[in-house]
C-alpha cells in the first residue's frame, strides 16, 4: 500500500501549514488519534487555497498534500467530483481497479486504491476529505448568509 | 418410516450434519433428542466454522492493522451482515451482538431506565408483559420497576393457553413505556397475535420489544413485518454456540438511547473527565465480543438458510401435528397449551395423570428420550394452570416421526412403571 | 535459537499445539504473533474439548433430568472448579462466568450502585481508579459517577510508567467505597503494587477490585494473597475461547450484594409480583451461561497449569528481559512505560521516532509480524505521555527470541522505509 | 434408579397426613416444585411422631416415608445419626457403596443410594430430611424456652 506517490507526498507535503481561509474545520479520527485541522479559501466558486496542519500517520498526511495539489485552483463543481472519486475508491474495498477515466480525475490519487484494501487504513486516507467536505460547507454557508 | 406431509426431503442427511444425534446413552439406545426448546445440537458445518475460525484467523477484532485482526474483523463483522439479512433488518447497524437473549431483554430493560424523555421509565410509568414470559423476560422487568418505581402489568392467559387480550385497553394505557412479549411461548407453545398488541402499543406511543427466542430457530422472522422496536433471541437454540445472542432495534432509538456497559470497544474517545460513545452497534458491546461464537452463528444461519425456513417451518409443523395427534391418545395425559396444532410452536407441555414430571422426564431418559422437566423458567405458567411443572417435548427441523412414536412408546412404559 | 535461561524446555512442542502459528500470510511468511495482550492463540487441547463438548455432550445445563444435560452440567461446573483452583478460591461459589473482563467490571460497578449500605455507592462517596486503566475499568466506574453522583477520582502517573501513590491519603478517603485498579497494565506493562493499596483501602473501609486480565493469563494468581475483594479477568486472553470471563468476589459479599441481570438461572423463585434470586454465583449469571465457552476455559486451565504458570512467568520474563534489551538498542525507539523487565508483564509499548504507530504496525505486518498500534483501550496514557498511540509487542508462553530477533528487524526496516 | 423398595413407599407411603406435633414447617425445591409440610412430635428425647403432606416425584415422596418409618420411635440422638449418615450417602455422587454397617442404620434408606448419582435429583431425596432436621430445631427451642 505505501505506493512511491504516497511516501513522496508523505516526506514532501503540498501546502502544508495554516493560512488565511473563510472556514475552518477541525477533524479527528478516534480510533488512531490522527488530527487535522483545515482551512479552506474561495474566490466565488474557485478553491483559492487548502492550508492544514495536523499529526497523523504517512497516509492521513499523504492524502491532505495530495487533495491540496488536486483541489487549489479547481472550480467547486469539479472539486466536489473529485472528492466523490476518491470517496467512492476508498470504500471500494480494493475492488475499483483504477481506469484511465479514474486517474485522470484522481492523478496522484489513485495511488491510495491499495490503501482500500485496508479497513483500518480507509479512515486516515478520508481524514482530510471529509475535513474539506465539511469546511467548504461551512464556507458555503457563511458566503449566502453574507450575501443574504 | 412414517411419512408425513410437509417432512424435510433430505431428513437422513440432515441428521448426518448431527454428530451427537449418533451419540448412545444408557448401554447403547441411540439418543431421542426432544429438548431442542431448551438448546439445539449444533452441525458439523458450525463446528467447522469455529475450529477454522480458531485454526486460521484468531484476533482481537476492530482497529488492528495486522492480517488476523483484519480477517477475525471482516468475519466477526460478516456474521452481523448475515444476522441482519436474516432478520430483514433494514441496517446491519441495527444487530447487537450481546451473550444471550437474557442479556439482550436486560440490555433494553437498562436502556429505558437510563434514556431521557421520551423513552425513560420512572415512577410515573407503566410496563408491560404477559404471564406466559420467561423468567428472562420478567425479572429484567421486575427489576427495573423496583428501581425506578414504574408499574408492572400483564396480560393473562385463557383456559386454553393463549393470551387474554379482551382487556387490551386497560393494560396497555397512555402510560404504558414499553410492551414486552414473547413471540412463541417456550412452555406452551402458543404463537402470540403480534399485530393487535403492536397496534395499540402504536396507539398510545409504548416502545414494543419482541422476544423471539423460540421463533428464530424455527421460522422465517421478519423485523420489519413484525413492527416491533427491539427483537431479541438467542444463538445456542439455532445451531449456533453458546455464548452468543442478538439484540436487533430500530435505528433512531438505538442512537437516542444510553449505552450499557461501559468498556472497550463502545467508545468513541476516552478522558478521565468523561467520554463519549461510538454509534450503534458499537455502542453497545463492550469488551472484546464473543467473535468465535458470532461466526459460529453466522454459520447456522448459512446451514439454515440453505435449507430454507419455510421449508423448517414446514417441516416441524408436521412434526408437530403429528405429536399432538398421537400424544393426545395417551391415556391420563393433558396438554398444557394449545391442544392443536394451529398457531403453535414445536414444543409441547403436557402433565401425565399424577406422575410427576420429573418421574416422567427420568423413565424417558432411562429409554434414551431426553425431554425437559419443570417450570420451563416460566412458573408463572406453571401457577396460573395449578400444576407444579410439566413435561414437555419440542422438536427442530432433524427431528423425526419415528422420535415421536418413541416419546409416546416411553410414556405408556411410564404409565406402566408408576400404574 | 538463542538460550536464554528461564525459556520453557518444550517450547518447540507447545508451539506445535498451537495450529494457527503454522499460519503463512503474505506470500508465505510465517506468522510472528506479538498480540497477545490483545488476544491470546488457541491450543489444540482446548479446540478438542470444545468440539468434544458439542459432539457429544451438548445441552442446556441446570434442572434437566436427561444424560447430556447432566453431562453438560458436570462439564460446566467442573469448569467453575478448575478456575477456583486457578485462582486459589475459598470457595467455588466465588466463581461467577461472565461473557468477558468488561462485564465483569460492569457487573461490580452495577452491584455497589444498586446494592444497600454500607456498600451503596452514592452522591456522598468516592470511586478510585488510576490513570493506567482500560477503558473497561474506567467507562462503569464513569457511568456509575453520572448515574449515582458519586466523585470519580485516580491516581495518576509517574514519568517512568508507574504509578504515582504519593498521595494515596487524599486519593483514598473515608468517602471511598471502591478502589478498582489494573494489575498490570495491558499498555504499559506496569505490575502494580497491590499491597499498599489494599493495605490503604481496608484503613478506611473501602472495597477492593482487581483487574487481572493481563494477570491470570501469565503468572500464578492467588485472590486470597491479593487481598482483594473482587478479582476480574477474560478467558480469551489465557488460551481459551472468545465469550467467557470472570469475576472472583467474596462470598459474604456476594450473599449481600444485588443481582445485575435477571433471567433464567439466577431466580429460586418467581411470581409475576416478586420473585427471589438464588444463592452467588447463579444469582449472577442470568440465562443460558456460555457452557462451551466455560468447558474451553477449563481445558485452557489444565493446559496452563500442566505447562506450570511459575514456569511460564519465568519463561515470559527471559523473553521481556530480552526483549527490552534488544529494543531499546532501536535507534530513536522510546519505551512508554518501565523500561525495564522489573515488576513488569510481558507487554511493551513503544514509539519510533516520528513515524507513526499505524505505519510501523503495517510495514511489520507486510514482513508477518502481528503488533497492536493506537491507544489500546487506555486513551488517558497515551494523553498523559503526550502521544496519539503507541506500536505494542506482546509475548505469551509460546514467544521465541527469534521472534524478538524478528521484531528488531523489522523496526530496522520501518526506519529505513520513512527515513 | 427406582428400585423396588423406593416405588413400594411412593405407592404406600409410611405416616402420611398431618398429625399434632411440637413444629411445623414448609419445605419447597424452587428446582422443581416439590413442597413438603412436616410436624414432628417429641416426648423428652424421643421421637414420637413425624407426619406430613406434600406433593412431588417418587423420589421426594419415598423418602419422606421411609424417614417415618425410620425415624418414629427413635431416640433423638438416634435419629440425628440417620440423618447424617443419609444425608452423606445422599451427597456421594454414586461413589457410596452402602456397606452391612451403613445399611443396619439406613435400612430401607439405603435403597436411594442410586439416586445419589442424580444431582437433579439429590434435592428431591434430602427435602423431607431437611425439613425434619429443620423442624426438629424448632421444637426444642420451643421446649427450651418452656423450660425456662
Ligand atoms: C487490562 C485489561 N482490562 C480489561 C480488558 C477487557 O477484557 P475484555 O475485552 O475481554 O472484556 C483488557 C483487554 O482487552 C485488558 O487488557
Ligand atoms: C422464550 C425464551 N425467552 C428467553 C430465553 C432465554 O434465552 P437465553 O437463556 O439464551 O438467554 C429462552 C430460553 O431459555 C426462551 O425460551
Amino acid at each position: 500500500m505505501y505506493q512511491d506517490v504516497i511516501l513522496d507526498h508523505y516526506k514532501n507535503p503540498h501546502g502544508r501549514g495554516l493560512r488565511d481561509g473563510d472556514a475552518e474545520v477541525h477533524h479527528v479520527n478516534p480510533t488512531c488519534g490522527d488530527e487535522i485541522t483545515l482551512r479552506v479559501k474561495y474566490d466565488g466558486t474557485t478553491v483559492t487555497d487548502v492550508s492544514y496542519e495536523g499529526q497523523g500517520c504517512s497516509i492521513s498526511q499523504a492524502s491532505a498534500s495530495v487533495l491540496n495539489e488536486l483541489l487549489v485552483g479547481k472550480e467547486l463543481d469539479e472539486a466536489r467530483r473529485i472528492q466523490e472519486t476518491f470517496l467512492e475508491l476508498m470504500q471500494s474495498k480494493g475492488k475499483i481497479e483504477p481506469d484511465d477515466a479514474m486517474e485522470e480525475v484522481l492523478e496522484d490519487a489513485v495511488a491510495f486504491a491499495g490503501v482500500s484494501k485496508y479497513p483500518a487504513r480507509v479512515k486516515c486516507a478520508l481524514l482530510s476529505w471529509m475535513a474539506w467536505k465539511d469546511a467548504t460547507a461551512q464556507a458555503l454557508d457563511a458566503g449566502e448568509k453574507e450575501t443574504a | 418410516m412414517t411419512q408425513l406431509p410437509g417432512l424435510l426431503d433430505d431428513l437422513e442427511a440432515i441428521r448426518k450434519d448431527f454428530p451427537i444425534l449418533d451419540r448412545e446413552v444408557h448401554d447403547g439406545r441411540k439418543i431421542v433428542y426432544l429438548d431442542n426448546a431448551a438448546t439445539s445440537q449444533k452441525p458439523r458445518q458450525v463446528l467447522d466454522a469455529l475450529s477454522a475460525y480458531y485454526e486460521r484467523h484468531n484476533a482481537n477484532v476492530h482497529r488492528g492493522v495486522h492480517v488476523l485482526a483484519e480477517e477475525a474483523t471482516a468475519l466477526y463483522e460478516g456474521a452481523r451482515d448475515k444476522v441482519a439479512a436474516f432478520v430483514n433488518a433494514p441496517s446491519r447497524d441495527e444487530v447487537i451482538f450481546t451473550k444471550n437473549a437474557s442479556e439482550s431483554l436486560n440490555l433494553v430493560a437498562n436502556m429505558l431506565g437510563w434514556a431521557d424523555e421520551p423513552y425513560r421509565v420512572d415512577s410515573d410509568t407503566e410496563i408491560v408483559i404477559t404471564e406466559m414470559e420467561h423468567h428472562s423476560n420478567i425479572v429484567p422487568w421486575q427489576l427495573l420497576a423496583q428501581r425506578t418505581g414504574a408499574k408492572l402489568k400483564w396480560f393473562g392467559l385463557t383456559d386454553d393457553g393463549r393470551l387474554d387480550l379482551s382487556n387490551i385497553d386497560e393494560v396497555i394505557t397512555e402510560k404504558t413505556k414499553i410492551v414486552s412479549f414473547v413471540l412463541i411461548s417456550n412452555i406452551l407453545g402458543t404463537h402470540n397475535p403480534v399485530e393487535e398488541i403492536v397496534r395499540r402499543a402504536q396507539e398510545v406511543g409504548a416502545l414494543v420489544c419482541v422476544d423471539a427466542s423460540q421463533a428464530a430457530p424455527h421460522m422465517p422472522l421478519d423485523v420489519q413485518a413484525l413492527g416491533a422496536d427491539f427483537v431479541a433471541f438467542t444463538g445456542h437454540k439455532m445451531c449456533a454456540p453458546t455464548g452468543i445472542g442478538v439484540l436487533w432495534g430500530r435505528q433512531e432509538l438505538l442512537e437516542d438511547l444510553p449505552p450499557f456497559l461501559g468498556g472497550g470497544e463502545m467508545i468513541e474517545t476516552v478522558s478521565m473527565h468523561s467520554s463519549t460513545y461510538a454509534p450503534a452497534p458499537h455502542k453497545f458491546e463492550a469488551g472484546t465480543p464473543p467473535i468465535a461464537q458470532a461466526v459460529g452463528l453466522g454459520a447456522a444461519i448459512d446451514y439454515l438458510s440453505n435449507i430454507g425456513m419455510e421449508k423448517i417451518h414446514a417441516h416441524e409443523q408436521a412434526i408437530t401435528e403429528y405429536a399432538v395427534k398421537r400424544l393426545i391418545e395417551v391415556p391420563d395425559l393433558r396438554i398444557i397449551g394449545p391442544a392443536t396444532a394451529e398457531d403453535r410452536g414445536a414444543a409441547i407441555s403436557f402433565t401425565l395423570g399424577d406422575i410427576h414430571p420429573h418421574d416422567v422426564g427420568q423413565v424417558l431418559d432411562e429409554q434414551g428420550i431426553a425431554v425437559r422437566v419443570g417450570h420451563h423458567c416460566a412458573r408463572p405458567v406453571c401457577l396460573r394452570y395449578g400444576i407444579p411443572a410439566t413435561t414437555r417435548a419440542s422438536f427442530y427441523l432433524y427431528s423425526t416421526p419415528a422420535e415421536v412414536d418413541a416419546l409416546v412408546d416411553g410414556l405408556e412404559h411410564v404409565r406402566n412403571f408408576f400404574g
